[in-house]
């Protein structure tokens, strides 16, 4: 079996999918959110870097690459935010999240 | 028979003889490392060390592993059991994995992949990995903080590492190893590099946990650190990674800064000693330096490893990296 | 016809915000500023009425077309300028917007005792909005002076009103703020098609006949609100009964007009078919509106809402009098509005000199005021009588050129609309029964003082003015003569070939 | 390569980081000298923009015309004035650190780099470093944990936001071939070129940036956040990021993706609609103002995006029109917002305006200007952004934009009206503090901009005229 | 997508399979033939005198997370040099210069970082 395009776009896919849903369904903890997240992240680099090659263009990794980076920039805000909001309410659990009404 | 070993069976065949082939060198140097370590030390200390099992102790590690295989492994109640069993073996299959890019000899890689370096670089900041597992599935304190303080130091000198690998890297033009130890042919790359050379020597003995960086199982604080509540064969699978990342480490400096397989000078009597041999014997070098270290200098403190890691060498590895790129750049130096 | 070039109308227009900014400029404790604000707003007032006058002594009664017009660029690429200007129609309104203003503000001197610089602010405000909308010869103009309104006429009702104030302040914006933004599309659609916004130039504008109807109906919602015609006019009892004085003699005397001004200025010319089409619609909404809120005045307990109900079935004969699309019907209602103006906002003062005194609107609550306050007594008799249309006063003339008007068109109207005079004449007179005759049932009224001369002064100018309305009317109907004569050969023009259009 | 072009940007950014390291050297607090310079170095680039040439620098990454150069202006307009909010609150409020104006500074060069984005990749960057910095500042009063709360669920969604968003680039690019704006245009003229692919990545990039303007159905997150965070940020929130993300769903929808219109219109429609119903309905029922406004702006958007959903030039210059006017009116009243304090505490109720026309009546003035503008009322600015929006409507025929549009214009003008009946109609429950000169002058400046427009809206006009002619060629 | 790619890398798979497997015969050999008697003081965690009383996870040091951070960024600008380093050659001034304007923009950050004490570990 050669493994082509569409395989790594349904990985992709069910990655991106598996992110949202943990972003959403997830009742426990506001750092499976952080996981999320960066699951998404890493859904679209691997979908970048499928057709970079696919396309035989490094446009695609080049965009991967600020991904990257930009992900961790965001995961260290995130980390940063999850780390105040834990010393301000003692817990980081999803449910407690809701002092503001929305 | 050529028609055998291009079969996709030959080839599952050749790599399994020449993954063992590897492995077992390495892990008889793993474990002739500790006795060699306890011998110097002990030489140092004008002791004798082990000298009972065997002519001159030489069978003392074998002793060693009997002995650990024979414990009971003891899993603590509070412990999460699949991760604690888990973490040990993460740890010495890291420290393992990592060997199959490095060239031995010309041509002598098992996987002589083009991204080699990047490849090293990613196992090791792996083994993070093993040691945050185990101090968290061992649901001790002292193996909670043992581990986090030894990600932390681990992950401070990485970065400095990298600093320094790019630095080579720049003067190599190319991330396969081999490549690496080629450009090295003219001049080792210790001489011309040699205040990164020293950084970077000294930032593996932190990437190692070694004295005098040996804080996360600092006997006096944390007890053993990270595997306090390891025994038997779990314990020494953390034993021999770690020294297996020694040697891996030593591996990585001999083929950054010492050349390699390369004989020190391109000439008559070096070159007939072959290549392996000279690698082994620089590796050797550096694993007595790691040795000597420990038996000379003092723990540091905590903060002070901190401060050293990120306020002297990462500033430091930078600047020189800069000014490397630009000397480089300036004098066309660079590899096409 | 503004041969010195002069800007008179934008003068007119906006030197009350001048009179505002000095006003908000003081500073001081507060008795001083209140004092300062009262005679800074009469002055501003009356300058402004001054000024007026000269457009009643030069305009050219004998043209319909557009006097005193200015036109300055505002919006060059999208056709919208700033264009100013009266005709025979709208000039008579500027002037009762600047004759009333003063009279409302000397009627408030002691009535507003709060929040005095305020108050003076948003009357001036308010002045300016009306003239500017009375004037604007700019369909966008026009719609940022008559929303405008609102926002001087919220703050009026909502602070210095009664108990339920608030209430009828979000009752009132809110109606007319959804009627006209209604309107705003159908301008908005306008102004895409005719590529302009100015309405000398969108008259030539033939809209098309299907657009008509939805056009039709757009204005219909905003000066329906405005006018105000049955079934929308719930917000008008309440606004009036909340609002102070003044302001329910300006709502009364002005902002009604607002709504038939559009109908005369924008839904007649624009739209004649659907104006033609729906006039039946009209007839029975405004014989409704005469019938039934006559028949509900007749029950009201409180004197200012009785009035303001009657101002609903005067408007509702004014809107019958503009869709006979006559000569008699338009100048009928243009004069029933002038006149409307006048008595009913003299009627909501007659009301506040008792409110000033008793605090109470009630009709139970008095009786017998006549034989205490005579020289009241006989000013809210002639008011009265003016309102029921008596011959010789101002009503009259032209409620009677709209029973006119409407004969041609269809009896029933007329007799709709003669059959409201009548009721207006039973409830506004049993109204005046029982508050001045009859015997004094309380006490405390005995203490009331009659009418001072500051109420003088302000009932002075009106009683002049109904008596000269009704007794030589063609002083002001000669005014719109041109006009309206100008308006209905337009329409039946137009109307003429449309019909043509269908035949071929 | 022009990179001249890209000079305003440059400036920023090294300034930027000049600021930053001048602020963190000297041992005392440096809040106010550094927010000078911010405000110094926003003015600065603003004065290049306006300088600034036209065409496209750093490999077609990067475009500079008259839509860019509108939109930066008023961004950069809205983060300075955004500073000047946070001046007096910040110290009062013990947030008086300096990386505050320097976050600010640095999530305006984002905007810079999203307005002037002509690249999938350049897009991303601009949103992400405008994003990190939000986050950051929502979260700014590390003591508060509603700070912390809005923090955390900004940085939740608007990490989602942008995963959504990448992902849809990642399916743009790899079904067309290429991220750069020009080349997508030209991939996506020949009809052929359009594959489900495409469309359902360009969903995807929609819904990422109707995250960030907090479009109906991804506002959820608006209320939360601006109530919790503090009020200059909420002010800064509501106002310049919205021109940044609003500019580059006008660019993106109507340059690479002008030739789909028909694939995205009636998404945004719905969206512009959607936002409209909400915007009135859901702020009447509330007492925080900072909520209230949040909802307001939901609404505004919807509005705004009226004008993107008709597609012509009209339709865009309406959009910039009323995201203008809109910068004006929300700042203004942001600053009263800002400037709402008893006895030193900050409030922020609605009842809290109790009684202000009489014990503060300029500064309920300018508030019922505001609010008064906020509802459409002429002659106030914010009648001739709607105007506008309207009219695009009108022009397209799309009446049930345009029916929907005045009248949740009407209900939305309920809950301001209601703003102004609390501070003129009801009795006041003790006096606010007097708000500080840099407040006043902030109200005094907007709210004269909101009342005088009237007057000369000309130059306004021109310019947004002259934006949407240049995106739409 | 090449499969050569792919079979550069099965030697790598090869060497995982084996030394998992040594590591697992390793402890398994060792839980087969030690013999095993755990009891409750045996499996009481490592302490001083007393139990812990809650869980030992629950909560540590921010100054590891500040740590983890610096770390993450840092180590993604290593992550950018490797390919600028590789290919310094071939991409003239303007590649160079680039990158020196990004680490002066890292420089910057460092020096933020080191005046606001998060260097330090005390």
């Amino acid at each position: 079996m050669v493994i082509g395009l569409a395989h790594y776009l349904t990985v992709g896919a069910i990655l991106l999918v598996l992110g949202v849903f943990g972003i959403f369904l997830n009742r426990k903890n506001v750092i499976v959110i952080l996981m999320s997240v960066e699951l998404i992240l890493l859904s679209v680099n691997l979908n970048f870097v499928a057709f970079s090659a696919w396309l035989d263009d490094l446009t695609g990794q080049v965009f991967a690459m600020f991904v990257l980076t930009v992900a961790a920039a965001e995961a260290a805000i995130g980390l940063a935010i999850v780390v105040i909001y834990f010393r301000n309410r003692g817990s980081i659990e999803v449910e407690d999240i809701s002092t503001l009404k929305g | 028979m050529d028609g055998f070993l291009s079969t996709p069976v030959g080839i599952l065949a050749i790599t399994l003889a020449q993954t063992l082939a590897l492995l077992v060198p390495v892990l008889m140097g793993v474990a002739y490392l500790t006795l060699a370590e306890r011998k110097v030390l002990a030489a140092m200390q004008m002791r004798k060390g082990p000298n009972v099992v065997g002519p001159f102790g030489l069978l003392q590690p074998f002793a060693d592993a009997l002995k650990m295989l024979m414990k009971e492994t003891i899993v603590p109640s509070g412990a999460n059991r699949y991760l604690f069993l888990f973490a040990p073996m993460l740890t010495f299959m890291l420290a393992m994995l990592a060997w199959a890019v490095i060239p031995v000899n010309e041509g002598w890689a098992i996987a002589d992949i083009n991204v080699g370096i990047l490849y090293l670089f990613a196992i090791s900041s792996l083994g993070v990995y093993g040691i945050i597992i185990a101090g968290w599935a061992s649901n001790s304190k002292y193996a909670f903080l043992g581990a986090l303080r030894s990600a932390a130091q681990m992950v401070s000198y990485e970065v400095s590492m990298g600093f320094v690998i790019v630095t080579v890297l720049m003067c190599v033009g190319s991330l396969n190893l081999t490549a690496i130890v080629k450009a090295q042919e003219t001049v080792w790359f210790f001489l011309p590099l040699f205040p990164m050379f020293i950084i970077f020597f000294i930032s593996t003995l932190a990437e190692t946990n070694r004295a005098p960086f040996d804080l996360p199982e600092g006997e006096s604080e944390l007890v053993a650190g990270f595997f306090v509540e390891y025994s038997s064969m779990s314990f020494a699978l953390f034993f021999l990674g770690e020294y297996a990342n020694m040697i891996l480490m030593s591996a990585l400096t001999t083929i950054l800064f010492l050349g390699g397989w390369l004989p020190p000078i391109n000439a008559e009597p070096f070159t007939w000693i072959p290549g392996p041999i000279w690698f082994a014997l620089k590796i050797a070098l550096c694993l007595f330096t790691f040795i000597w270290v420990r038996a000379t200098f003092p723990r540091y403190r905590y903060d002070q490893l901190m401060r050293l890691g990120w306020k002297v060498f990462l500033p430091f590895s930078l600047l020189w990296l800069v000014l490397t790129a630009a000397v480089l750049k300036l004098t066309g130096w660079l590899p096409a | 016809m503004n041969a010195a070039g002069f800007p008179l109308l934008s003068l007119i227009t906006f030197l009350p915000l001048a009179g505002a900014a000095i006003i908000m400029s003081v500073r001081g404790d507060e008795a001083v500023v209140a004092r300062n604000a009262r005679w800074t707003a009469l002055w501003t007032s009356l300058i402004v009425f001054l000024l007026s006058l000269i457009l009643w002594a030069r305009f050219d009664q004998s043209s319909a077309a557009f006097q005193f017009v200015e036109k300055v660029s505002w919006l060059p690429e999208f056709g919208v300028g700033y264009h100013m200007g009266v005709d025979g129609i709208s000039v008579l309104f500027v002037l009762l917007s600047t004759a009333l203003t003063p009279i409302c503000i000397l009627a408030s001197w002691e009535a507003i005792e709060t929040r005095v610089r305020e108050y003076m602010v948003a009357f001036l405000i308010l002045e300016t909005m009306m003239v500017g909308m009375f004037a604007a010869l700019d369909f966008i103009v026009f719609y940022v002076f008559f929303e405008a309104v609102l926002i001087p006429m919220f703050l009026i009702i909502g602070v210095w009103g009664g108990a339920r104030r608030v209430y009828a302040a979000f009752k009132f914006f809110l109606y007319t703020l959804l009627g006209s933004v209604l309107m705003l599309l159908a301008i908005l659609y306008l102004w895409y098609n005719a590529g302009t916004t100015d309405i000398p130039q969108l008259f030539e504008y033939q809209v098309p006949r299907a657009a008509q109807t939805w056009i039709f109906f757009a204005f219909l919602a905003s000066f329906a609100v405005k006018v105000p015609m049955w079934p929308v006019h719930t917000w008008l009892p309440d606004a009036h009964v909340e609002a102070p004085t003044a302001g329910s003699v300006i709502l009364a005397g002005v902002l009604l007009k607002m709504g038939a001004y559009g109908f005369l200025r924008f839904t007649l010319p624009l739209l004649p078919e659907a104006s033609a089409a729906f006039a039946p619609l009209i007839f029975v909404l405004s014989v409704v509106a005469v019938v039934y809120t006559s028949l509900v005045a007749l029950a009201q307990e409180d004197m200012k809402k009785l009035i303001a109900y009657s101002s609903v079935a005067h408007m509702g004969i004014v809107t019958i009098g503009i869709f006979t699309f006559n000569q008699q019907g338009l100048a009928g209602a243009l004069f029933t509005m002038l006149a409307h103006g006048v008595v009913s906002g003299a009627l909501f003062l007659c009301v506040g000199v008792l409110y000033d005194r008793v605090h109470s609107r009630e009709i139970q609550r008095y009786g017998g005021v006549a034989a205490i306050m005579p020289s009241y007594g006989l000013v809210f008799l002639f008011f009265t009588m003016a309102s029921v249309g008596l011959p010789g006063l101002a009503n009259f003339v032209g409620e009677f050129l709209v029973i006119v008007g409407a004969w041609r068109v269809n009896p029933w109207v007329a007799f709709g609309a003669a059959l409201g005079m009548i009721l207006g004449a039973a409830y506004m007179l049993y109204l005046y029964r029982r508050v001045s005759f009859g015997k004094v049932t309380r006490e405390d009224l005995r203490a009331l003082l009659d009418l001072r001369p500051r109420e003088y002064a302000v009932f002075a100018p009106l009683i002049l003015l109904t008596l000269w309305m009704g007794v030589y009317p063609q002083s002001f109907l000669s005014f719109f003569e041109a006009s309206v004569a100008n308006l209905v050969a337009r329409h039946e023009a137009a109307l003429g070939a449309a019909r043509l259009a269908g035949i071929q | 390569m022009i990179w001249t072009l890209a000079l305003p940007e440059l400036a920023l950014a090294v300034s930027g980081l000049i600021i930053l390291a001048a602020g963190v050297i000297p041992k005392q607090d440096t809040f106010f000298p550094v927010s000078m310079a911010c405000v110094g170095a926003l003015l600065l680039a603003a004065v290049l923009v306006l300088g600034q040439g036209e065409g496209t620098a750093l490999g077609g990454h990067y475009v500079a015309d008259a839509f860019s150069n509108f939109m930066k202006v008023l961004a950069i307009g809205a983060a300075a004035v955004g500073i000047l909010l946070s001046l007096d609150f910040n110290e009062k409020e013990g947030l008086a650190r300096f990386e505050f104006p320097v976050l600010m500074l640095f999530a305006t060069l984002g905007m810079m780099v999203m307005i002037s984005a002509n690249d999938l990749l350049a897009l991303y960057l601009g949103l992400e470093l405008l994003s990190l910095p939000l986050y950051v500042i929502a979260a700014f009063n590390r003591d508060s944990s509603r700070s912390a709360e809005a923090g955390l669920k900004y940085f939740v969604l608007g990490a989602l936001a942008s995963g959504l968003l990448l992902y849809g680039s990642s399916l743009v690019y790899g079904f067309a071939g290429t991220t750069n704006f020009d080349r997508l245009g030209e991939a996506f003229a020949e009809p052929h070129g359009i594959s489900a692919g495409v469309i359902v990545g360009i969903v995807f990039v929609i819904t990422g940036l109707a995250f960030k303007v907090s479009a109906v159905p991804f506002h959820m997150w608006t209320p939360d956040v601006y109530e919790g965070a503090p009020t200059p940020v909420t002010a800064f929130f509501a106002s310049a990021p919205k021109v940044a993300a609003i500019a580059l769903l006008a660019r993106v929808l109507l340059g690479p993706f002008g030739d789909l219109v028909a694939q995205w219109q009636q998404v945004i429609l719905l969206v512009s609609i959607g936002s409209m119903i909400l915007g009135a309905f859901a702020a009447i029922g509330q007492r925080n103002l900072k909520r209230l406004m949040a909802y307001s702006s939901i609404g505004h958007v919807g509005y705004a995006l009226m004008g993107l959903a008709v597609g012509s030039d009209i339709g865009l210059r309406g959009l910039l029109i009323y995201m203008a006017i809109y910068v004006f009116m929300n700042l203004g009243t942001f600053a009263v917002l800002v400037a709402m304090r008893r006895q030193g505490r900050a409030v922020e109720g609605v009842d809290d305006l109790a009684g202000l026309g009489r014990t503060d009546p300029v500064m309920a003035m300018w508030m019922a200007v505001f609010m008064f503008s906020m509802a459409g009322i002429p002659p106030l600015a914010g009648f001739f952004g709607k105007l506008y929006v309207f009219l695009a409507a009108v022009q397209g025929g799309f009446w049930t934009l345009a029916v929907v549009g005045v009248l949740t214009s009407v209900i939305s003008a309920y809950y301001y009206l209601r703003i102004v009946k609390v501070m003129y109609f009801d009795a006041p429950i003790g006096s606010l503090d007097r708000a500080p000169a840099s407040l006043t002058v902030v109200m005094a400046g907007t709210g004269l901009f909101t009342l005088l427009f009237a007057l000369w809206p000309a130059p306004m006009l021109a310019a947004a005229q002259a934006a949407a002619t240049a995106l739409l060629g | 997508m090449t499969q050569p790619l792919l079979a550069e890398y099965f030697p790598i798979l090869v060497f995982l399979a084996i030394a998992g497997g040594i590591a697992a015969a390793m402890v398994g050999g060792s839980l087969l033939l030690a013999r095993q008697k755990p009891n409750a003081e045996k499996l009481s965690a490592y302490e001083c005198g007393f139990e812990p009383f809650d869980d030992t996870r629950r909560r540590f040091d921010v100054r590891f997370y500040l740590v983890a951070i610096l770390f993450i960024i840092f180590d993604l600008e290593v992550a950018f040099l490797f390919p600028w380093a590789i290919a310094l050659g071939e991409i003239g001034w303007f590649g160079f210069l680039s990158m020196i304007a990004f680490l002066g923009v890292l420089t910057v950050g460092f020096i933020y970082e080191w005046r606001k004490g998060a260097l330090d570990w005390e």
